[in-house]
């Protein structure tokens, strides 16, 4: 199996299996404990400067924004960020000058919603690098290899372009078909976040509707921090053992915050909050909006239930989760813009 | 023949067109924007029986309005199952999926894509947001479909990052370099007409134009040569029974098609 | 990567992934239709002389038995069998003469209640051959692989000893990590057969508690055929899109056998049938028990229902349902022989 | 101390002396019969915070009897996740589980096990299950620790095949062959005592003694060379609290440790 082709992308986030079998051994507890603890303390015990650090969700789905906005009001720096299809959470990570480099499958772009103008900004002009590129499915499977503890595995993707010259991935015969096949690496991130709908104290998480990614990026991480909508009693979670995603033994903070992902959806709960999504938009076109929304959304708060009252409190709350239940119809300023 | 309609936006025809060229019976991955409208239209007119499968997780959804994202809980809508990005992207790799939607910023004539950066790749005159699922559904689906605007910049000599791979350097290229077989371009639909690759060159040839399109306007809005034959095909502009299903059913709001 | 051992193994049911490809997009219909049909049909248009067949469950839980017994009434012949935890499954069919070759990871076993007097009489004297040895968890991946269409998925398990020997896996030195990894190919059965507690008639199939290696195995096999408890109505399982196992497009046939698991257990519906397991085991000592087993159960009954009269009808299913819900004890002839 | 039983039977005391060696807050990765009724006692004893998790996907369960089958629904009653193989045997792999469970036909003095064949694989005069998750557990867990009868046929100088690893031919071999760093065989159970394994020469040695025994009977009932420590300790009888939680809240009917 000779190795025909190496990508020249950095390799983020990899470990010698062995060394993170020990690094778990070592830092992992196998018992229920409570976990219990504020965004404060979570992202201040596990989220330091330089990790490589990757959200839970999709886009704009079930994104842990508490845990998001601490980081920044804590001002972490040079943090390493999975572009795992990341989109506001990157966008607003990175205006806030907490990312220095990013692994990028999708980043960048709101999807439908145009181009991320605070992201574009600082890898155009070099304050945040692009370290690598590698595609959803590839991203997805650095995750499956972590939680497999294995340094890597095979796919048939990425071969023959850029994306794959520029990937932290190597391409090798096949010994049974030999044909090429494309190697992807492990990826151990340093902490994952996830915002799920139900966990109880020691960390068992459920997740309603697709799970994207998340099953294999919470095995991968190293650490796993979980905010919920409720934190339900330990029976529940055993009343349902099928729905769990994340046992709590990969769990290192729980932490509830009812509407924790806002202003991104949550299925089922509540809808995208396109208003603040298009707010933030409009005023990251300037370096200057970028700080204005910090100050007024982030630094400006006490915490996220004051967040949550600027943002339209209940009543916009209420709307959101109509429109989720298909009860009433969405308002997006985007849709306005054409 | 159904009622042709008179008054139509160049996205409404872009949706119809792709709309027709999925065959029922077949499955298709399905990303942001007009190729969830082509999809649904597609189900709602010949292609009943259309299985749409998103990366996400969503696997055959019944919509009942149109998505945002590729994520959102509108695509696991009344799903036959909820799953995962493992799943949608294994059974595509596996070959279950048939049909792949992508659009790009630059295309070159072997149907290569780049939707990553203009310019350097270290420090970018533009960065565009990478592959997210595009080089997967490239590689993976057995015909992927392009929908993009076409001008001199974006029909270029050389894309200035392969992106997603198209027939790379010509025939067989994309199996000499691992690839899954026979998968790759079938078509790329811009706002004058409808491309195909030929057979035996994998270039791109020209297939049908749009209602009022000349072949001037093709050549003029490209960078590369595009092979024009004897025959060329105009185009079905969309009947009012598919305009009411866009503007009325799949997407009242405008956000893909516009208003 | 040289390739540092290659395992004597036989390489059974492993397929070029552009083959697969290929045979998948020529042979499986994408569209929602009726796949209901009579278990007989199932296994005379599915299941041929020769195929290389794996069951879903786990040894004594959740086997499909009515097609396993229909196989043996069709008197299919040279089966390859995937040994991935068979038990009951595996040596009944063995006993019946319709299996050729085995490809184990474990076989010829019954967990606590003791070896199997068939499956080893068998493969002692000759008439049935172990092509290969595999692990659990190196079968359970030969599935990942194959559901993954990619040539093999890397693992560290099997390493150094003779399972790897006798296995159709090769060892190949890591690029990244410079250490030996084991290369486990994949594994693309004939035929999976599962049975499940629910199933629309498209072959939409969900399953309740663990899933042992269904998930995968069901996405690895060319065909797949599903014996359901009850047949739903596809808004059943739409309610619920979370818990489908096997959505319909992998499916091939849909059979509606309640009980179909007997005498295997049912999770949440019902438990072991000790007392039949505890038969077969000891009528299986001696080939002409065999004999007496399979011409009581398998070709002395008109179909499944009987069969079910046969085993103790109405009364004995009350029973199995009872212990399955912890409301009776488990009555087991193995506990009494001590 | 708490008050010693005088009337037990060999599986019995088999069953607490394992269950002593799961340290609480700690994970166990457990097969059927004395594994799981040791773990069970554990649980019940000096490690309430042990994590029990089955190869077939139950995950922290809290089992009301004792299963029949590792993968029975037993193995998953109100568990904290009921999921799958690939899922317990990734998290094994990936280092999360501390204990393994392993029975044996045959052992070496390095540890390695066999539970696939007697004679020649191709013609076997026993022919045994194989490796299930034997292997798996031998490989991925950080401690394995083997409960097996002991006599001069399965106390062996080389095992007919090596189904699963322990220390192969001695100090650094597993780290050569690619198995997990710091693994392997961590304790050996048999009706006659308790062994271990040398740091420096990774070959067997006793540790300690079930009340009765004689360092004679442990020489008598192997075919290798056994080292035997200057100083013995004798393993601790079942205390009768012990015995009462075994036959009559988890094992009742006697499945596992009998009647």
């Amino acid at each position: 199996m000779e190795i025909l082709l190496e990508g020249e992308g950095e390799l983020v986030g990899w470990h010698d299996p062995d060394e993170n079998r020990k690094w778990i051994l070592e830092n992992k507890p196998r018992d229920l404990r409570d976990k219990q603890m504020s965004v404060e303390d979570a992202v201040s015990q596990f989220v330091h400067d330089g990790d490589f650090i990757a959200f839970g969700g999709f886009g704009h789905i079930r994104v842990p924004m508490a845990l998001l906005y601490e980081i920044i009001r804590q001002k972490r720096r040079n943090l390493i960020m999975a572009g795992k299809t990341a989109v506001h959470d990157i966008d607003v990570l990175i205006g806030a000058g907490c990312v220095s480099k990013v692994e990028v499958a999708y980043a960048f772009g709101h999807e439908l919603r145009g181009l991320s103008p605070a992201g574009r900004r600082a890898v155009e002009s070099g304050e945040c690098e692009v370290v690598a590129e590698i595609s959803n499915a590839g991203y997805q499977w650095r995750f499956l290899a972590g939680m497999m503890g294995v340094p890597f595995v095979v796919s048939r993707n990425m071969l023959g372009t850029d994306t794959l010259k520029k990937s932290a991935c190597k391409v090798v015969k096949d010994p049974w078909s030999g044909k090429p096949v494309c190697l992807i690496p492990a990826a151990y991130p340093d902490v994952a976040m996830f915002h799920v709908p139900r966990c109880d104290v020691y960390g068992n998480a459920q997740i309603d509707g697709i799970l994207v990614e998340d099953f294999e990026l919470a095995r991968a991480a190293r650490r796993v921090l979980v905010t919920t909508e409720e934190i339900v009693d330990n029976d529940v979670i055993r009343a349902k053992p099928q729905n769990t995603v994340i046992p709590f033994f990969l769990v290192d903070a729980v932490c509830e915050v009812p509407y924790g992902a806002h202003p991104t959806e949550m299925p089922y709960l509540y809808f995208f909050d396109e208003e603040h999504i298009g707010e933030w938009l409009r005023l990251s076109r300037t370096r200057e909006g970028v700080e204005e929304y910090l100050d007024r959304y982030v630094h400006g708060v006490e915490d996220f239930e004051e967040y949550l009252a600027l943002v339209g409190g209940v009543a916009k709350l209420n709307t959101l989760k109509r429109v989720e239940q298909y009860r009433e119809r969405v308002q997006a300023p985007w849709l306005d813009e054409d | 023949m159904a009622e042709q309609a008179t008054e139509y936006n160049s996205r409404e025809l872009l949706a119809c067109v792709a709309s027709k060229m999925l065959e029922d019976r077949r499955s298709v991955f399905v990303g942001t924007g007009l190729p969830m409208v082509a999809s649904m239209l597609a189900q709602k007119t010949h292609a009943p029986g259309l299985l749409i499968v998103f990366e996400a997780g969503g696997i055959g959804p019944e919509m009942r309005v149109l998505p945002i994202s590729v994520g959102d809980s509108r695509t696991f809508h009344r799903a036959v199952a909820a799953s995962s990005m493992h799943d949608s992207m294994s059974v595509s790799q596996a070959g279950y999926l048939d049909y792949g939607f992508l659009g790009a910023a630059q295309i070159d004539v072997y149907g290569n894509i780049n939707t990553t950066v203009i310019g350097d790749w270290q420090r970018p005159t533009v960065r565009f947001p990478g592959s997210g699922g595009a080089n997967d559904v490239g590689s993976f689906c057995h015909r992927t479909i392009l929908i993009m605007g076409q001008d001199k910049r974006r029909f270029v000599e050389q894309v200035d990052f392969i992106t997603t791979p198209g027939y790379l350097d010509g025939p067989g290229a994309r199996e000499r370099a691992g690839l899954p077989a026979g998968s790759g371009p079938h078509r790329v639909i811009t706002q004058l007409g409808v491309y195909g690759f030929d057979e035996e060159t994998k270039k791109m040839k020209l297939v049908a134009l749009h209602p009022g399109v000349s072949v001037e306007d093709v050549r003029e809005n490209s960078s590369f040569h595009i092979e024009i034959p004897g025959e060329v095909d105009v185009t079905e502009p969309p009947t009012e029974e598919e305009l009411r299903l866009l503007r009325e059913e799949i997407d009242p709001t405008g956000m893909s098609i516009g208003k």
